[in-house]
């Protein structure tokens, strides 16, 4: 595990709050989802990403605007961490038309490609190509930007992940390859489904450097991240990260959990990142308790009225079905 | 034959009667057994949807779940084939097909032609179609056109638990290729169903009600939807032939353009997207050798061509009802030259 | 406009009009510049048909070898596209989508509806496709109605040189995810092309030769021996109009419609396999839309529901030819009700 | 690459005829439809596994019949190694009724099930998939069946072959795979492709051994092979080797090979299987030259024949078009 002391020294006040402000909105946003989800009143497929937060924002916090990021079904923590509308998302979620898609994606599909959010995606696997393509552009416009595909330990035995890490090598495109180890792809535990001892010894195979880092601790995740992108902005190639961490609740909404053990309990106890977070920051004094109570109550209250207003919204109608097929047709 | 079960019971039922009858049956697939590896009960998922629960406390050296490549398992299950095991892989969403499409499509379809029919090759597969679920774009297609487009395979698409345990039979012992259309949200749907084993066979389509004045040719989950049409148009004095092609590969022709002997009328009704599909094909078979007896214009009630919506609002739009069905019946049986 | 030059001279020139145009286009695919790392001439292949020869010396770093691995880079083209690029890749047989079909149908085809429309995916997908080279199973399929099938894609199928580089630049230009078929039998099939720069719209379809008998719609290749038939024919007296979709999506289905108003009688004629078709489909809008003006029987000229065979003796008869079309013709026009 | 000393005490004199009557059929096998090629008479695609014949006969010498192989678009090699009959092959490329698929295959789908040659494959990467599967169907009966795969350096970049790696690890399979890495695919240099030093190198993330061996040297092939199939046989799961060889024409037939430096001119003079095997099973006294020249005559008069056999044989005819797609339909 990647030691992490000069890292949270590198971080001010400031950005220290904002990415707490991005991680606990994740939280607040996904246990809010959780609960509609139960009453009924949200539709489809929903997997959550509570307790993975410190992966999606210590990648992100390093992105900006020009640089691009693929998802995965499991996507609402990579979008707000890239900084996707969280009223327009809580309005997809509930198939609203003022939704982030018009209410014709969904949880698995919130996109912003104005954010450089390429979308969740449905299918296993579906992002690391794309993001091998907006790398391409970033290469050939020369702006320095570098594109990261999350990816769970499921979808790295998928063969597209693999061809995407060899073709990002071969391109020497600035790439991050984020596999984001949470034990389990739906029931099937990681230990017997991927064939390594870790996901990361696989980067050696496909000519980049790899590395994990536990997706406890910001800081690690921060760092790793830190470390990989730069080299992808100065053309240094990609890399792949391996982020071992635990979802908090069940592959989707509805899932009983019955193959899992306790390991949701002692994490949330002993492990959880926003915990960790917030001690580490408080207790060296770089940010006092106050401030991130204050950041929870806003992140609340946005939440909650995210959710009012997706409630009170619009639903599509007729005139929406047949339009956004095609630009012309 | 009294006893109702579900289509999900009906499916597994198949499964486990043949993989009693004959130990060459495995089954495979991603949590088919419930979560290799992990904690817990060994068979804690019996597939996403629950279809192949229980099958492994019965039968745990043959349900094996599988890593995330569908490429791998479904090439692998299809290698098996040709080496004397008769695979039921499952594709978990027919959505999936993009992932490992060559192996089906490119492999076992055509290993008896190119190797000049010294090679069968006895593999299902087990796939799950069709919109209502708000899964959204990539999780709800009805692709089955797709592989009926391709010379050496089969596809069945059942339309009651009747039929998908009859037909699921007929799949596992067949010696070529069938992809097996599962109805997502008929899984719980009930009927009457033997419990002893039966096989129907293929390329039989059923008249699942008789009618004189227009023929609906209707696929899958939407044999109820034309039923519900029928009923409601009788109502006013149409009469509905409601047919069931329940495989569309092969298709039995001759029922089809038998009832349309009959009616001089054809409505097809398909959840599937409307362009090259097995709408426009039932269409082209009956415009081709049934034009003699044809009265009217052959309608098509389909999705549109877009993908399949999130939003309830849309969904529910998106997929055939019966009041469309029933507009087109009567378009058919109004029309003057 | 009296210069003549081949279907693969008018892809390349396209395809390096629109390099030299517009920066933003880039060409991907296995060897299309030609055995990146390897010794000797850095662009010796340009492509295994030779049809990106050249691009790679006055384009270097916009032409792009890759290993293979169709989803890695047919992928990588639609993610390039969705950041202001418009790439060009190449599958270098349409035989091949099986390794890569989800980043074109789940992915670039669905991301502008899934994402609301805020999305547009610029991209274009080369392919060869058809049968005649002996070339066997796996690489001598028409699939091309598969892409038809899928609501977001569009589907172009040139059947000339003059057509090939007009519907090229085109689909450059489009916003829209191309599939750009080009029969691999054709490339050396000559035809006058001018020199300028121009783009054939889409959905619009060519009468190639006009008639009041029988309306012939014939795809890619089959337009040639649409003709052929056609002027067999006319020394019997029969005058066939033979309409060249040009795109099969979208599809210029008035046109299609129109023709079959003015001749009663339809023949398609389309060298894929006869299920869930490009030949049904448009045999399917006919039998909807202009069953008014229906005398006959809607023919269809395709291949048997097989696999493509190897040997020349065999693939002779597998693909449609003037004999065959003639002969549907005739049976159109002896029709009697 | 392997020490071969023990190795080569382990095939006995009858054993080595054997596996030279095998390298020397498919060398002349290839170069015959290399000159008939030039003729205009053999139809279609045509890929010559000339260069490289000690990988698939060091390899497929420890086979039998109820092991699996499957193989690749330059297929003839395998084909011949694993007892394919010649004279079948050689009407199978000439497209006639009496081929190995009665003329419906042609080169690159020649397959003979009753040897476990599961075919040729006009797909790269499409083999490893399936021979997961006839790995499994031996694992299940029980009989000690192995399963190889053969696919060459440009294969191993496609991500079937990389899944089909990790699922028989995963499953614990009797499956070796086998890289034949010629330096190419078509024009492309596999240095280039392959964004590792070794295509062995990928065996680690895919939890096997990686093995690497000199194609030019039957007895490092032969030995690698054997202990691989050993492991598989007893349970021990699969393998990855990698044999760097060459490929002594073009891509396809008609390839000019601009691309190509003089290595060919080298592997032949200097490091030919055929000629080395020779040279070492002579001088140290395990065969009698007389008798390797007695197989050559055999050989040639057997490829002779298979020609003049193809060439008056019949084609198929229209009744041939429609049989063989279904069992029953
Ligand atoms: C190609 C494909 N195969 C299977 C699925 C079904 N599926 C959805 S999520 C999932 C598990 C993914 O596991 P992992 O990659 O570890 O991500 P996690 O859910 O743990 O975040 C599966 C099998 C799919 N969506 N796409
Ligand atoms: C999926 C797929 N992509 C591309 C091709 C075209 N193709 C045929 S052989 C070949 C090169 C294969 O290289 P390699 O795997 O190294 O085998 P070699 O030819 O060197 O034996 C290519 C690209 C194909 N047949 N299948
Ligand atoms: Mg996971
Ligand atoms: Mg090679």
């Amino acid at each position: 595990m990647t030691d992490t002391i000069t890292e949270a020294a590198e971080l001010g006040a400031a950005e220290l709050v904002e990415v707490y402000r991005s991680m606990r909105t994740i939280r607040v946003f996904e246990e809010r989802v959780h609960a509609e989800f139960a009453t009924g009143d949200i539709p489809g497929f929903v997997h959550l990403y509570a307790g993975e937060e410190a992966s999606a924002v210590g990648v992100c916090a390093h992105l900006d605007d020009r640089d691009s990021i693929a998802s995965t079904h499991r996507g609402h923590g990579h979008c707000i961490a890239k900084g996707v509308d969280v009223k327009a998302m809580m309005a997809e979620i509930f198939g609203r038309r003022s939704g982030a898609c018009n209410g014709k994606g969904g949880s698995m599909h919130i996109a912003d490609l104005s954010k450089g959010m390429l979308g969740a995606n449905g299918i296993v696997g579906g992002g690391p190509p794309l993001i091998c393509g907006t790398a391409l552009a970033g290469k050939l416009a020369g702006n320095g930007a570098v594109s990261v595909a999350f990816f769970g330990d499921g979808a790295s035995n998928q063969g597209t992940t693999l061809e995407a890490m060899n073709l990002a090598s071969v391109w020497n495109l600035p790439a991050v390859f984020v596999a984001e180890n949470n034990g389990y792809a739906e029931a099937t535990a990681s230990t017997w489904s991927v064939a390594a001892d870790n996901i990361a010894d696989r980067a050696a195979g496909f000519g980049m450097p790899g590395v994990i880092v536990d997706g406890f601790d910001f800081f690690a995740v921060h760092e790793a991240a830190g470390e990989a992108v730069a080299r992808a902005r100065e053309g240094g190639g990609p890399t792949l990260i391996e982020v071992k961490l635990t979802r908090y609740y069940g592959h989707f909404e509805g899932d009983q959990q019955t193959y899992r053990g306790d390991e949701v309990a002692r994490a949330r106890e002993r492990t959880d990142c926003l915990a960790r977070f917030r001690a580490r920051v408080c207790e060296s004094g770089q940010v006092a308790a106050a401030e991130l109570d204050r950041v929870d109550g806003e992140v609340a209250a946005l939440v909650d009225e995210a959710v009012t207003e997706a409630r009170a919204a619009a639903k599509p109608t007729e005139a929406d079905l047949h339009t956004d097929v095609y630009v012309a047709y | 034959m009294a006893r109702s079960i579900t289509y999900r019971e009906a499916i597994n039922e198949a499964l486990r009667q043949e993989m009693r009858r004959d130990e060459r049956v495995v089954v495979m697939g991603e949590d088919v057994a419930g979560g290799a590896g992990a904690p817990g009960e060994s068979d804690a998922w019996g597939g996403v949807m629950g279809v192949t629960s229980g099958l492994f406390g019965e039968f745990p050296d043959r349900v094996l779940d599988t890593p995330i490549s569908e490429s791998a398992f479904i090439g692998a299950a299809i290698g098996a084939a040709t080496r004397g095991l008769r695979p039921v892989a499952e594709l978990m969403f027919i959505d999936f097909l993009g992932v490992c499409f060559d192996q089906i499509f490119n492999q076992a379809a055509k290993f008896r032609y190119m190797f000049g029919g010294k090679a069968v090759t006895p593999v299902v597969i087990r796939t799950m179609y069709g919109a209502g679920l708000r899964a959204a774009a990539q999780h709800s297609q009805s692709l089955y056109s797709i592989f009926t487009h391709i010379p050496g395979l089969k596809v069945a698409v059942p339309s009651s638990p009747y039929d998908a345990k009859g037909l699921m039979i007929q799949a596992i012992r067949d010696d070529d290729p069938v992809i097996f259309c599962e109805h997502k949200a008929m899984y719980d749907t009930g009927g009457d169903v033997p419990e002893d084993s039966y096989a129907l066979p293929f390329g039989e389509a059923e008249i699942v009600r008789e009618g004189s004045d227009v023929t609906v040719v209707a696929i899958g989950r939407m044999v109820s939807v034309a039923r519900q049409a029928a009923e409601q148009l009788s109502g006013d004095g149409i009469e509905v032939e409601v047919v069931d092609p329940r495989t569309l590969s092969p298709l039995d022709s001759d029922t089809i353009l038998e009832s349309v002997e009959g009616t001089g009328r054809l409505v097809v009704v398909d959840e599937a997207t409307p362009r090259c599909s097995a709408a426009t094909d039932i269409s082209a078979l009956v415009a081709r050798e049934g034009f003699g007896s044809l009265r009217a214009p052959i309608e098509m009630v389909t999705a549109p061509h877009t993908p399949v919506p999130f939003s309830d609002a849309l969904e529910d739009l998106y997929v055939p009802d019966a009041q469309r069905v029933a507009n087109a019946v009567k378009a058919a049986v109004g029309y003057q030259r």
